[in-house]
């Protein structure tokens, strides 16, 4: 897995590549979790380079958006891989998570 | 029909390469490239189970894969001696809320999404679970069924 | 001249393509003024597929972007043309714009 | 040396083939992409000004342009039959602050930076703008000198 984030004014960009699995989850978590300490709360995930997404990885998107939420932010996905939001799907998490074509709209969104 | 079979030491890091095995027996059987995807989600999830909930911890026990594929057809047998634990249960589905999602269960709830049949045998101190799953040529939903419509 | 436009909640993005001059100018400045009609204070100019900008198209810029400076918002500039940054630098009018090497870090820059 | 000319009706649509003619003639005399760009921007200021100040409409005149052109060279005469006007005087620039820029003059502006040299003539009412620009082929700087530092 490798993780970069881009921070925005009002925004914050994730971007991971690769598996998030059991190996790699704790890395995206604490990634994650820098961002909302920094004051971040509106996250967008750029899910397009990834080519494994198991429940570990699920469940930190779910935690992390319940996190961001009380703060009055989101998390939001952008371009997805077909792997990551077939994940997504199969978990019965698609409604819990908007998507958007590309990281501007996903930005742009908030 | 091929056979083809590894097993690993208890690592996280080892469970890629069976998804690997898995990957290629999806091939063999000639599933489309999101039921390739699914199977080999699948087998993560039992594998990460077995390292976190069975083993309790990494790099004391192994993990046995046999994946036997035909045409439409792919068996998966997951073997592991760590104690006994029955996943073929159907997991009841939380009647959960946008606002309090799950963030447990859902490695058992992904394993029933996607597969066709889930068994649990307990022979020998051994956890044995057998994973099926069909899919025809002419592409069949991936997914059993949606969990919400 | 190709005029399109899209509207994100705090930010709009203006795109043109082909020639801003004296003929094709008042429909950008109508563009862009609908927007700020609409509230949209911090505006996006994606200049990326301009091949002629000439001062007719470089006033609007300026007018533009003292309108919305008024109201708290900015003009910045996305991805432009070799030929669209030429036309502002021989003008002398780079020092007013931010320019951004993609419209996802102009609509993040608000 | 390379002489090309063309005559346009002063409409704002026909602006566009005499930057082409000019873009052409700077092909011809080596001139690097963005020098090029610099002249047919320049010949299209001057145009722009001779429709909406001199002419002051569409439709009531011609402009021609004549294009010479040799290798590091370039000489773009312009002439129109609108009233006489001297773009050759170069534009004071005024110390405007970035709160309070320029939304006129930039044309002038533009012609001066863009050009080695700016001459004026009326010759038989007619307006006659000659505009010189030279580049070595040792790609000197494209503009003469920066307005701001
Ligand atoms: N192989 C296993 N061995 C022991 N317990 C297991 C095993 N697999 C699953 N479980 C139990 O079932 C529960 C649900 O598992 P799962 O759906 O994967 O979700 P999670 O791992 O997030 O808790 C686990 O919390 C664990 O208690
Ligand atoms: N060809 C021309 N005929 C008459 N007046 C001209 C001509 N060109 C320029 N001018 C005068 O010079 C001024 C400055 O011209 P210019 O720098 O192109 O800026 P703008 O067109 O924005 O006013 C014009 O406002 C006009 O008064």
């Amino acid at each position: 897995m490798e993780i970069t984030t881009k921070e925005y004014r009002r925004v914050a960009v994730v971007s991971v590549s690769g598996r998030i699995d059991t190996l790699t989850s704790t890395q995206f978590e604490e990634t994650i979790n820098e961002l909302i300490e920094k004051g971040h709360f509106n996250l967008v995930m750029d899910l397009s380079e990834v080519d494994f997404l198991s429940s570990s990885g699920l469940r930190i998107l779910v935690t992390s958006r319940k996190k961001v939420r009380e703060k009055g932010g989101d998390v939001v996905m952008a371009n997805p891989s077909q792997r990551a939001s077939d994940s997504v799907e199969i978990a019965g998490l698609d409604k819990l998570f908007m998507s958007y074509p590309n990281r501007e709209e996903a930005v742009g969104s908030f | 029909m091929a056979v083809m079979q590894l097993s690993i030491p208890a690592y996280h890091k080892e469970i890629e390469s069976l998804c690997d095995l898995t990957g290629k027996a999806a091939v063999d059987a000639r599933f489309t490239e999101r039921t390739i995807y699914a199977c080999q989600l699948a087998i993560g999830e039992a594998c990460e189970n077995i390292i976190n909930h069975g083993y309790k911890q990494e790099g004391i026990g192994e993990i046995e894969l046999t994946a036997e594929s035909s045409p439409g057809n792919l068996i998966l047998v997951l073997r592991d001696s760590a104690p006994p634990f029955n996943p073929a249960i159907e997991p009841s589905l939380p009647h959960w809320q946008e606002e309090d999602p799950p963030v447990g269960g859902l490695g058992l709830i992904i394993i029933h999404r996607v597969m066709d049949k889930v068994k649990y045998q307990r022979i020998k101190d051994q956890n044995i679970l057998e994973l099926r799953k069909t899919e025809y040529q002419d592409s069949l939903p991936r997914i059993k069924r949606k969990l919400h419509s």
